[in-house]
């Protein structure tokens, strides 16, 4: 097994590239992802391979598109749609939910639609309010649907690869602040994606994070050891279904838990989480468990503003400190 | 427009009676609480129903919209299996999930049954495209109405479709009216067929309360898109004799407009038709009338009888089983 | 001051008569509001009496519609948009979140929107997958709106009187099942949408819900009560921002609490709602908090199965039993 | 085309210039990271800045894009307050929330800055409609590019203007691409003067590199609708010198393309005409030339200096402030 240093944009386009070398009915659509290379250059170079039948360019018609993505998938495709950003996705979230999430269900168990639908969420550029949304928690609440966060370069390969394997739809989110890190790839191909991973162990806190927050959660874990904190970091990886065990088993043995995550606070994934631990470690816990999440503001372009409204280590820190001091 | 045969004619007759019948027991039915929730009928509507439906072949594909018995059941659905699924059983087409707004048929490629409006377009470029990568030479057969049309969706998909020439048929069916909104207070430019036109898509305006035009006009449409053209787009103008739904106390129209359509009946109109060109008995008419009786009478009990799906399997068809 | 008895439907349609006649800015847009009578009857007869300007049938046309109303809004007028139902709401989604809640924002605080919009929401008429959603959680995530959900006649008319005099967007849910629902209707005007209500008093548990359910935790909270159980009966009325103070100072004294909630039970409100009284309440929970939710299943049509999948009587009561017993 | 008097033509040489130069700083402050985010230059499209907002009087409305630059500075936003918006300062026109893509300004009926393609167009559309109710003899104007026309708001937005005649300027920037996006690649039927005209909307294909069409146009049509005749649509020719955004290496367009547009640049265009009719002298430049250097340097001087918004007031702007 030989091991090569990537980046999280090139683990992903080896995931497309090798799906679409091995399985002839996957193929990629979406703005730009042909001639231009995709707005985050995830699949550049995969048109010259490919050719435009197979790396799709589409006109700015999300919701045609995506469902166009639904329609392939009945009929046998195995399409990869890419929506730029989860802002965008709110013009296609009828064809997601009316359609993609709910087709099997309404068909009773006729109509399957294996449809991975990938795109970029998240702030930290400056990109201001229409274009920093993180949205992750409203595709997590749709029924049908599995919902996946790769935080690493291995999992941004594996789990690509899994997803396509999926009978079913898969909506998977990658943090823009993401595409640029680098990691060891070896050359496993998929994933598992129905378990949540321990990315440092601890003992007296459960930081609870995904995506794009993991490296933040990580930071903190490193300051709080430090100050004698132990504490230990989970990814969640698949956002939909939750894996409980993981995470309970954690929390079972910290008593504590803190969820990271940047939506805005009010109905955000982490409320669900601090709700399912409550509902099941109840007697376990030493202290509520606390969330770090976005402020509930449009996110500014101003950079102190910006900064201010996402979720910071020193949040994180706090947040341990007020529970564990 | 070319004089159909008989036979052409006799399956048209056939095809409508069966939805026209059906769908009057469905009221009753619904009078009688046995089928609940939404319903749509097509009443009025069936020659777009006998005429487009009958242009396709086996592997071709169709999706349609919540009024979608007729499309159904000349796609040839067991009627069984759509009476039960407006009954919500077990034997129902959608395992009574999905109810007279919700028919499918995976094997007969009916992919709905869609309750948002224009919603089903887009799965049907879909379709079309993996048909067309797939090197499969089949049309797509999209369904809905004059409403829709003023859909976003409608848009992106006309343009979609056409700019990767992919094999949809769009087939409006005009009845003049989105609910309760009538066709000038839904378009600036009420001619559906320019429209069309303008995404360079070949586009046909035909009387949609004649079923052998319906017919023929449809089978050349299909036939144009198998030859490769693209998408190609029918309005089809018709009425529905009956409200909206079973909830609309239908206000909004006027009794000489409805009563100046239902002279237009397709029904009687081929009847008459027919009997003109010694193609039609009275004995004909009665057998045909008797065969469908039956098949509802049948249908019907089948569904009375069908078990309903158990509770604990709520949550089955979320996810695909996995073996 | 007299009374006269009347229905949800009714009194909205009073409220928006009122509102009409009173200032001439607001006025009603939508599919089918006038001369169908909008598809829920509520604004039956007011197209006679206002005109098709001001009772102004849309063509399907969710986005431009909800869109045309955030304009109409900044340029001084004061619309009511209707959308027939949440589920359709999703096509105007992006002109929702991206435009009616961020312009204030974006704009520095130059651009107000204040705009209503109606929208039936809720399951139990057998209407299947793509009609019976619950979504108003999602709404109550977006900062910038606020999102009320009269659960009475009184309410029906009052919440609507102060959303139209609210200087941002305010969606407004309306549960199918209410329309019908007969009650006292005096003639004061608007009423706050600051403060959730107690509409039963109770010592042992609070139940917490909101439109559609507060029947439902009534009923069940009668039943309780003949099991010698007292349960208070909070309705929410405005699901953001939340009324923190009403829902702890009740848990407070009942240090027990369920919430009731149509929306899939994953990410709902609830569970926004569950991590909040646990986060400010822990110490004076006696149980966890529990959820009674709709099932994580689209709607199916069929009755027994789209029953099983709802919030029902028989759930509150056994959720309780399971705390208090 | 009827020519301009020197008055107009210098009206609109200056402007464009004034958003030239300005751009122009701006890449270089970007360079040197005082402005962030995302940022989208109108360098080789300023003919229709200039010529579009030129025939609106202050109380009609704008709508605009993230690439707007040139409008907000062609519609009279101060200079200042756009330079202290990109460095996101609490001076800036929309107090740091908006930076390049979200400007606004209330008074002079600027409402943004809209970064999700075709998302003002609805939002235009109630403005014209409020301004309609009110009995307002207002034009609002629409701008956005080749690429939104393709969305389905656009095709919704259309419809509903012109079913309800209302007083829109819709101005399509076509400068052939969307992003990397072609415009054959966009559109079935790239004729987009057409597309609108099938909405039964009078529409006008221009010239957009040559500012007095632009502006004789754009005359001619707000004169229309002020006449009554509901929405009107310009489709404006025109190209984009440099790269979408800052991010984009610019890969799916041709060298010779971008050569053969550059020599059709609208400022030096104008100038060399102005100057054949001794309308403009090498002095009459260089004295623009300097106003507008020094308008630009006291903006960025400003801009340096101003403060930032202090991060308590994050969540102000949210809700409106009440009294
Ligand atoms: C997106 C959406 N908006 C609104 C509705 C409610 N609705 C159901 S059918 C209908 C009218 C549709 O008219 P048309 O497309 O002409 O079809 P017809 O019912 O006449 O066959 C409306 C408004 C819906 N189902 N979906
Ligand atoms: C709904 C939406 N989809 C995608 C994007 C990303 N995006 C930003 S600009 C752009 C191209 C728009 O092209 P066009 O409308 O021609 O305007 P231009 O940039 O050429 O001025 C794209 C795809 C977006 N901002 N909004
Ligand atoms: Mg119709
Ligand atoms: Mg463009």
């Amino acid at each position: 097994m030989t091991t090569v240093r990537t980046t999280y944009r090139e683990a992903l386009r080896e995931a497309m590239r090798s799906a679409m070398r091995e399985d002839e009915r996957v193929f990629l659509m979406g703005e730009d992802v042909g001639r231009y290379g995709g707005c985050y250059a995830v699949s550049l170079g995969l048109l010259e391979e490919f050719g435009p039948d197979r790396i799709r360019d589409t006109p700015l018609s999300e919701s045609a598109f995506v469902g166009a993505g639904i329609g392939a998938a009945i009929a046998g495709m195995r399409p990869i749609v890419e929506i730029m950003t989860v802002n965008f996705s709110l013009l296609a979230l009828d064809q997601i939910l009316n359609n993609a999430a709910t087709l099997l269900h309404m068909s009773g168990g006729q109509i399957a639609v294996p449809l991975v639908i990938r795109m970029t969420t998240g702030a930290g550029r400056q990109l201001a309010a229409q274009h920093s949304h993180s949205l992750e928690g409203w595709y997590a609440h749709i029924p049908g649907l599995r919902v996946i966060s790769p935080a690493t370069v291995a999992d941004a390969r594996g789990m690509l690869a899994t997803a396509l394997a999926d009978p079913d739809p898969v909506i998977m989110f990658e943090h823009n602040s993401l595409y640029s890190v680098e990691g060891e790839l070896s050359d496993g191909g998929p994933v598992d994606i129905d378990t949540a991973a321990v990315r440092r162990p601890g003992t007296d806190v459960t930081l609870i994070s995904y995506g794009g927050t993991v490296a933040k959660a990580l930071d903190a874990a490193g300051e709080l050891a430090d100050a004698g904190i132990s504490a230990e970091v989970i990814d969640l990886r698949t956002l939909r279904p939750l894996d409980e065990r993981t995470l309970l088993e954690s929390v079972g043995r910290t008593h504590r838990a803190v969820v990271v995550d940047e939506g805005w606070r009010s109905g955000s994934l982490a409320a669900e989480i601090a709700a399912r631990i409550a509902e099941q470690a109840f007697y376990q816990l030493d202290a509520p468990v606390a969330r770090v999440c976005a402020a509930e503001v449009p996110v500014p372009y101003a950079a102190q503003l910006e900064q201010a409204a996402l979720p910071q280590v020193a949040d994180i820190v706090a947040a341990v400190r007020a529970m564990v001091g | 427009m070319t004089t159909a045969d008989a036979k052409t004619r006799l399956e048209l007759l056939t095809t409508m009676l069966r939805v026209r019948r059906f769908e009057e027991r469905c009221v009753e039915l619904y009078s009688a609480e046995k089928i609940r929730g939404f319903m749509h009928l097509c009443i009025g509507e069936e020659a777009v129903s006998a005429g487009v439906l009958r242009a396709l072949g086996p592997l071709d594909a169709v999706v349609s919209t919540y009024r979608e018995h007729g499309h159904a059941l000349a796609r040839g659905l067991p009627m069984a299996a759509v009476m039960a699924e407006m009954f919500g059983r077990a034997t129902g087409a959608s395992h009574g999930r999905g109810g007279s707004m919700h028919l499918f048929d995976g094997e007969r490629r009916f992919y709905g049954g869609n309750a948002i409006v224009a919603g089903g377009l887009p799965v049907a470029v879909g379709l079309a495209l993996a048909d067309r990568m797939r090197d499969r030479p089949t049309v797509t057969a999209c369904l809905f109405g004059d409403g829709a049309v003023a859909e976003g969706e409608f848009h992106e998909c006309m343009n979609l479709a056409a700019l990767w020439r992919l094999p949809v048929l769009f087939c409006c069916e005009n009845n003049r009216y989105a609910m309760g909104t009538a066709l000038e207070r839904e378009h600036a430019v009420t001619d559906l067929a320019l429209r069309a036109s303008s995404y360079g898509m070949r586009s046909w305006a035909v009387d949609g309360m004649d079923a052998e035009a319906v017919a023929d006009v449809a089978a050349r449409a299909v036939d144009t898109i198998r030859g490769g053209s693209g998408p190609c787009f029918l309005e089809l103008s018709t009425y529905r004799f009956r409200a909206h739904s079973m909830y609309d106390s239908d206000r909004y129209r006027d009794k000489a407009e409805i009563g100046a359509w239902k002279r237009r009946d397709p029904i009687p109109a081929l009847t008459e038709l027919m009997r003109a060109a010694d193609q039609l008995t009275d004995e004909d008419l009665a057998g045909i009338e008797a065969t469908i009786g039956e098949e509802i009478d049948t249908a019907v009990a089948a569904a009375e009888q069908a078990p309903v799906e158990p509770v604990a399997d709520l949550t089955r068809f979320v996810y695909s089983e996995r073996t």
